[in-house]
C-alpha cells in the first residue's frame, strides 16, 4: 500500500519527496562531495535574507542530550550574491533547489519576495516564518497567524506559479490553525517544524552557553514533537506536507509518512550520517512511500 | 584555496598506543582512495554505539603516510573517550580530509612551533612531513601542559632539531607556560624569528599574539571551534576575523583551519 | 555565592528547594524503600481529580531518543481515598506531601479544592493546569491566560495560607505571560514545565504507539526546552519558580537554579537513577544553592 | 501480598554463556543483602554508557540460590544486547527483586509449565526451584519458539520430569505452536491438568486462554508490559483486568507480575 514517489505541487515537479532541509546544509554545495545532491527531491537552501547578515556573536552550536542547539542567527550572503552565486551551481548540477526566504520585516520581506520572482530558474520556495533567532519578525511571525496570513498572501500574490511552502514553528499553542492561516492565504504546502526553543548554561561558568540565551533545538530529541506537529496539520488541511524534525533513520522518515506527511527533509542527521538521505530515496524506491496511518483522517477525537 | 576530494572512509585501526594517561596515539590503515592531505586538515569522526553524542569530532591529522593515517586523541568527554577506546582491527568512520587552509610550507626557512595539550597533533604532522620532505631548516618544537601527566612527549618521529617543553606546574621542563618559555629564548635569541606555526588552547594562541607574534614574520595556528558539519555549510564553527570593513564571520573548518593569528579578532571570539 | 537551601512561601517551609515531581513518583509510598523521602524537600504527588480516574487504556510509556511518552491519562483513586490513604503515611513519616490537583472541569475542579481546603494536614499545593492527556480541561486551562487566572484566583480565595504552585505546559507560544497570569490570580510560585506535546508511531503496524495518538514528551531531550522556560519565567515573575524537566544529574540541577530556579523536582530520572534526588540534596548541602546567572534579571534584549 | 526488601544492587558477573544464537544466560554473584525472591519476579537492569536508553530494563529472575542470581536475556534490542555483552567481573546495577504476586507453589500437585521464547525464565526458577524443595509433584515442560535457532533447551538444571519443545518451522520438536502442542497432549490424556503456569508472548498466553485453560485447575501466567519504574508508582505497565464492576487497570510490576490468566480482559489489552 504504497504511494508514487514523485511530488507535484502545480506544475513544479519533484521527483520524489526527500529534501535536505534549510539551514544544516548551507547552499547545498558545501554538501556536493558528499550527498549525491541530484537524487534527492530537492534542496531547501539555508535561509537567505534581502540584505547579507553576519549571524550571531559567540558559540553557535551546542550538543544536547539527543539534540543540537543552534544558535546560528541565519549568517546569509544576502539575495543578490545568493541568487548570483549559489543558485546557478545547483541547477546546473541537476539539483531542484528551494529556496528559503527570511522575514526580517515587512519591508525586507517585500523585497525579497520581489527579487525572487524576478529570477526565472526557482519555481518553488520555502517562507521560513520561523526562526527562533531573529529578532525582529522571525518568531513573531509564526506564532500569529494574521500576520502570517499577510504574509504568505503577499508571496501567492507575487510569486505566481512558484510552489510556496509556509515553514512553521512548534512554539505555538496550536500549530494547527496557523498552518490553516497559511493554507487559506494560499501556501501550496507546510513545512513542519523548525526548531524548539531551548538554552542551555554552561555550569563552568555560570553563563548561558549562547549569547543571545535562547537558541533552537534539532535533532532525535524533537522527533515525537515533529511527529505530533505533522500528524495534526495533515488532520486539518489539504496541501501537503513536509515533514521535518530529527529524524535519524529510514524508519523514522516512514513514521513523518505515516502520520501524514506526503514528503520529509533531513536536517541534523546529515551531520553524522550524510548518507542518510540517499538511503531514504533508496527505501523509498524499494518499497514505495508509506500510506498514512488508518486513523490519520478520522475525525479528532 | 579549496582543497577537494573529501569523502566518507572506514578506517581500519592498527596500532593504539596511549603517550600519556589520557592521550592515545592511534593509526589506522590508509583507507583506499584517502586523499592525500596538509598539515592543519582535520577528520572527523562518528561516535557510534547506544545513543552516542549526535555530532561527530574532529580530530587533526597527526601523520600521514602511503600506508598510515594516524591521529592523537585526549579524551576530555564521551566522544574522545569511545575513539580512544578503539582496539585494533576495529574500523573507524571518519569524514574528511576537512579544512581549506593549512599550515604554509616553509620552503627552507626555520620555524617555531608551539603546540599546547593535544594542539600537539597538527604540529606533529607539519614536522614530519617538512622533515621528511626536506622543506624545513632549523625546527624548534615547544611543547606545553598543566604537568608532567599531560605532556605528550616528543611524538613526532623523525622529529625536530630541537624539543622543549612547558609545565605549569614545573613538574617537567620550563616551570611556567609555555608562551613564557617561547618569550624567554627569543629575548635570550635561542630560536629563529621567521615563522612561528601554534596549536592550542585559545589563551594559549591569544598570549602568543599578544606577547610574541610581532617577533616573527609569519604566525600562522591552526584553530578548534565546536563543528557540525565540518563543511562549512552549517556556519556553527565561526570564528570573527578582522577585515579592514570590521570583523567578519569566518569557519574554522572551510575557512581554515589555518589562519594568521593576527587576523583573529580575540576580543570578539568567546569560548 | 550560594543561597539557603530553606525554600519558605508564606509560612510554609520547605527544608531544601529538591521534590519529587509529580506522576513518576506516584503517591510517593512506592518508593519509600528506594528514595529517602523524608530528607527531600518535598514529594508532589501525582494528580488527583475529585472522582477516580482509571487512566487511558493501550500502551501507555514509549522511549524516544533521550525522552519518554506518557499516555497514563491522570489515572488516581480520586480525592477521597488520596486524602484517606496516601496522605496519612507520607506525614506520619516525615514526608512533605505538595498536593498536584487536577482540573477536569470547573466542577470538578470546585469540588477538588473544596475537599483539599478541609484536609488540615495539606499546605502546599500544585495545580495541574497542563495535564496533556485529559480531554476536558487540563491543557485548554493552561494555554489560556483567562481561564488559567480564573482557576487560579478561585484556588487562592479557597485556600487561604496554603503555598500554591501554579504547574504550566510548555505547550504555548509565550509560556511567560501565561505564568504572570498565575501570579497576578494569587499563586504563590511557579512549576515548569509539563510534559511537552509529541507522539510516536510504530511502523511495523503503521499505526500511532498510543490509543490517544498524543503524549507527553518528559526525560533529558526536553531539558534545554524546560530551562528555557524556567529562565523567561522567572524574568518575568516575582515568585519562586520550581524547575521540572528532564533533569537527570546535580549538572542539571544547578543549571535550573542558574536559570532563575528557586526549586526543582526530579520526574523520568528517578525510574532509572533514583538515587538522583537525594545526590541533588547532598550537592546543595555541600556547595550551597547556585546563584542565578548574572544576567538572569537584566532586561530581555 | 506486598513483598518487601526491594532496593538497589550491584552484582558482579560470575558467568555469561549464549544458549541460543541470541540469548545469553547470565550467572552473577548474588550481591550482599539481595533478598529472598520468588519465582515471577524480576529485577530491573540499568543500561549504562553513552547515551544508553533511559529506561531500565526488566529481566524475571531466572534462577536465585544463596550464591548466585541467574538472568536469561534474549538480544531483542539496544538494551538487552548490552546485558548480553557483559563480560565476567564486570558489575550489573539492577534494582529488585520486584513484583508482588508471583506463581504460587503447587504444594505437591502436578504441573504444566509452557513457555514461549525468553518467557521460560520465570518457568525455569518455579521448577528449579520447586524441584530443589520437593513441593512440586509431576512437572511438564513445554518450550515454543520460531525455530530451532530459537529454542533455549532445558537450561532448568535440575529440570522437570519432563520436556518438550514445538516450533512453529518444525526445525526441532512439534510442528506448529506450543499450544497446539499442550492442546494436542491434552487431547492424548498424556499431561496432568491440576495447575498451569505460563509466560510468553501475549498472543501464545492468549491462545492458552482461549484453547486450554478451562481443563485446567487453574492458569497463572507471568505478564510482561514496558515499564518505566516498576514499583507501582508511574502506572504505566497497566494491563485490564475484569472484575465484577468491569475492567480495571492493575500494574504488571506491583500486581503482577503473575495473574490469573484468566481475569486479564485480553480483547482491551493492546500491545
Ligand atoms: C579542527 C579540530 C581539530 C582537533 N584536533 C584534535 C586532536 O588532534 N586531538 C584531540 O585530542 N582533540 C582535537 N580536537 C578537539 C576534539 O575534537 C574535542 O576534544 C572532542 O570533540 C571532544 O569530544 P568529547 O565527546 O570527548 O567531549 P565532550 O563531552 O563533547 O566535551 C568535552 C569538552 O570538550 C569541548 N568540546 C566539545 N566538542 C568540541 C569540539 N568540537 N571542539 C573543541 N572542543 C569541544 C566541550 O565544550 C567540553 O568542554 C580538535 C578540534 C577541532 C575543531
Ligand atoms: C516483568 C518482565 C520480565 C521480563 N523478563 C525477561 C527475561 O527474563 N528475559 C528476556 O529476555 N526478556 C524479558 N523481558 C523482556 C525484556 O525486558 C525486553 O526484551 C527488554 O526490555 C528489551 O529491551 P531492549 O533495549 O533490548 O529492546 P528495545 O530496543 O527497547 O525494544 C525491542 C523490542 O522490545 C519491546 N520492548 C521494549 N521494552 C520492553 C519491555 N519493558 N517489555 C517488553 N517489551 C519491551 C519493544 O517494544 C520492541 O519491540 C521481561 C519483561 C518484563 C516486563
Ligand atoms: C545549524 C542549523 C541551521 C538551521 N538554519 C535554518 C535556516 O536557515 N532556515 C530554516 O528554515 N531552518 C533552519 N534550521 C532548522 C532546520 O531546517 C529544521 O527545521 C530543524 O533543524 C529540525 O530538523 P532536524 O532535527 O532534522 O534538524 C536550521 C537547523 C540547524 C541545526
Ligand atoms: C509517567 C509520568 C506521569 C506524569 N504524571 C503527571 C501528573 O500526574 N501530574 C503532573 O502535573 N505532571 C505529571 N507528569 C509530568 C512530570 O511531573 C514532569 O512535569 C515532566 O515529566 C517533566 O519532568 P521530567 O523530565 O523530569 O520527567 C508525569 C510525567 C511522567 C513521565
Ligand atoms: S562546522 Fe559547519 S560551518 Fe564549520
Ligand atoms: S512500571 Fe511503573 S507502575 Fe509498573
Amino acid at each position: 500500500m504504497t504511494r508514487e514517489l514523485e511530488l507535484r505541487i502545480g506544475n513544479v515537479i519533484f521527483q520524489n519527496p526527500v529534501f535536505l532541509a534549510s539551514g544544516p546544509a548551507g547552499y547545498g554545495a558545501e554538501y556536493a562531495e558528499l550527498i549525491d545532491l541530484g537524487r534527492l527531491g530537492g534542496v531547501v537552501t539555508k535561509t537567505v535574507t534581502f540584505e547579507p547578515r553576519p549571524g550571531n556573536p559567540g558559540r553557535r552550536l551546542w550538543e544536547t542530550p539527543s539534540g543540537l542547539l543552534n544558535s546560528v542567527g541565519l549568517e546569509n550572503v544576502g539575495s543578490k550574491r545568493f541568487f548570483a552565486e549559489k543558485i546557478p551551481p545547483l541547477i546546473d548540477n541537476g539539483v531542484k533547489p528551494v529556496v528559503s526566504l527570511g522575514a526580517e520585516d515587512w519591508d525586507q520581506y517585500r523585497r525579497m519576495i520581489e527579487i525572487t520572482a524576478s529570477v526565472e530558474a526557482v519555481d518553488a520556495v520555502e517562507l521560513n516564518l520561523s526562526c527562533p533567532n531573529v529578532e525582529r519578525g522571525g518568531m513573531t511571525i509564526g506564532t500569529d497567524p494574521d500576520l502570517l496570513y499577510e504574509y504568505v498572501r503577499h508571496a501567492r500574490d507575487v510569486l505566481a506559479g512558484t510552489a510556496i511552502f509556509a515553514k512553521l514553528t512548534p512554539n505555538v499553542a496550536d500549530i494547527a490553525s496557523i498552518a490553516l492561516a497559511a493554507e487559506e492565504a494560499g501556501a501550496d504546502g507546510i513545512t513542519a517544524i523548525n526548531t524548539v526553543v531551548g538554552m542551555d548554561i554552561d555550569t563552568v561558568d555560570g553563563e548561558p552557553i549562547f549569547d543571545r540565551v535562547r537558541a533552537g533545538l534539532s535533532g532525535p530529541a524533537i522527533m515525537p514533537v515533529a511527529l505530533e506537529a505533522v500528524w495534526r496539520i495533515a488532520r486539518t488541511v489539504d496541501i501537503p506536507v513536509m515533514g521535518v524534525g530529527g529524524i535519524s533513520s529510514v524508519g523514522d522518515a516512514r513514521k513523518f509518512f505515516m502520520a501524514g506527511a506526503s514528503a520529509v527533509q533531513v536536517g541534523t542527521a546529515i551531520f553524522y550520517d550524510p548518507a542518510l538521505p540517499g538511503h531514504i530515496v533508496d527505501a523509498l524506491e524499494r518499497d514505495g512511500v508509506p500510506e498514512p496511518c488508518p486513523g490519520m483522517r478520522e475525525a479528532e477525537e | 584555496m579549496i582543497l577537494s576530494g573529501k569523502g566518507l572512509f572506514s578506517a581500519r585501526v592498527l596500532e593504539n598506543r596511549a603517550i600519556s594517561p589520557s592521550t592515545h596515539l592511534i593509526v589506522m590503515i590508509r583507507p583506499d582512495g584517502f586523499p592525500e592531505a596538509q598539515p592543519g586538515q582535520f577528520v572527523s569522526i562518528r561516535i557510534t554505539g547506544a545513543g552516542a553524542p549526535l555530532l561527530r569530532r574532529p580530530y587533526s591529522i597527526c601523520d600521514l603516510t602511503g600506508e598510515a593515517l594516524t591521529l592523537l586523541v585526549k579524551i576530555v568527554g564521551v566522544g574522545s573517550a569511545a575513539i580512544a577506546g578503539t582496539r585494533p582491527d576495529e574500523m573507524i568512520d571518519l569524514l574528511g580530509p576537512l579544512g581549506n587552509e593549512t599550515f604554509p610550507d616553509p620552503v627552507g626557512e626555520d620555524a617555531v612551533f608551539v603546540a599546547g595539550g593535544a594542539g600537539l597533533a597538527p604540529i606533529v604532522f607539519a614536522i614530519r612531513r617538512w622533515t621528511r620532505e626536506g622543506t624545513i631548516g632549523r625546527s624548534v618544537l615547544l611543547h606545553g601542559a598543566e604537568c608532567r601527566d599531560e605532556l605528550l612527549g616528543d611524538v613526532t618521529g623523525g622529529g625536530p632539531t630541537e624539543f622543549r617543553c612547558a609545565t605549569i606546574d614545573g613538574s617537567e621542563g620550563h616551570h611556567g607556560d609555555v608562551v613564557t618559555l617561547c618569550e624567554q629564548l627569543l629575548d635570550a635569541g635561542r630560536i629563529p624569528t621567521d615563522l612561528l606555526y601554534s596549536c592550542g588552547p585559545r589563551g594559549m594562541v591569544k598570549a602568543l599574539v599578544e606577547r610574541v607574534d610581532g617577533r616573527f614574520a609569519a604566525h600562522y595556528t591552526s584553530l578548534e571551534a565546536i563543528m557540525a558539519c565540518g563543511v562549512g555549510a552549517c556556519r556553527g564553527c565561526t570564528v570573527p576575523v578582522a577585515t579592514e570593513s570590521g570583523a567578519v564571520m569566518k569557519a574554522v573548518c572551510s575557512d581554515g583551519t589555518v589562519f594568521r593569528a593576527r587576523e583573529i579578532a580575540w576580543d570578539e571570539w568567546k569560548d
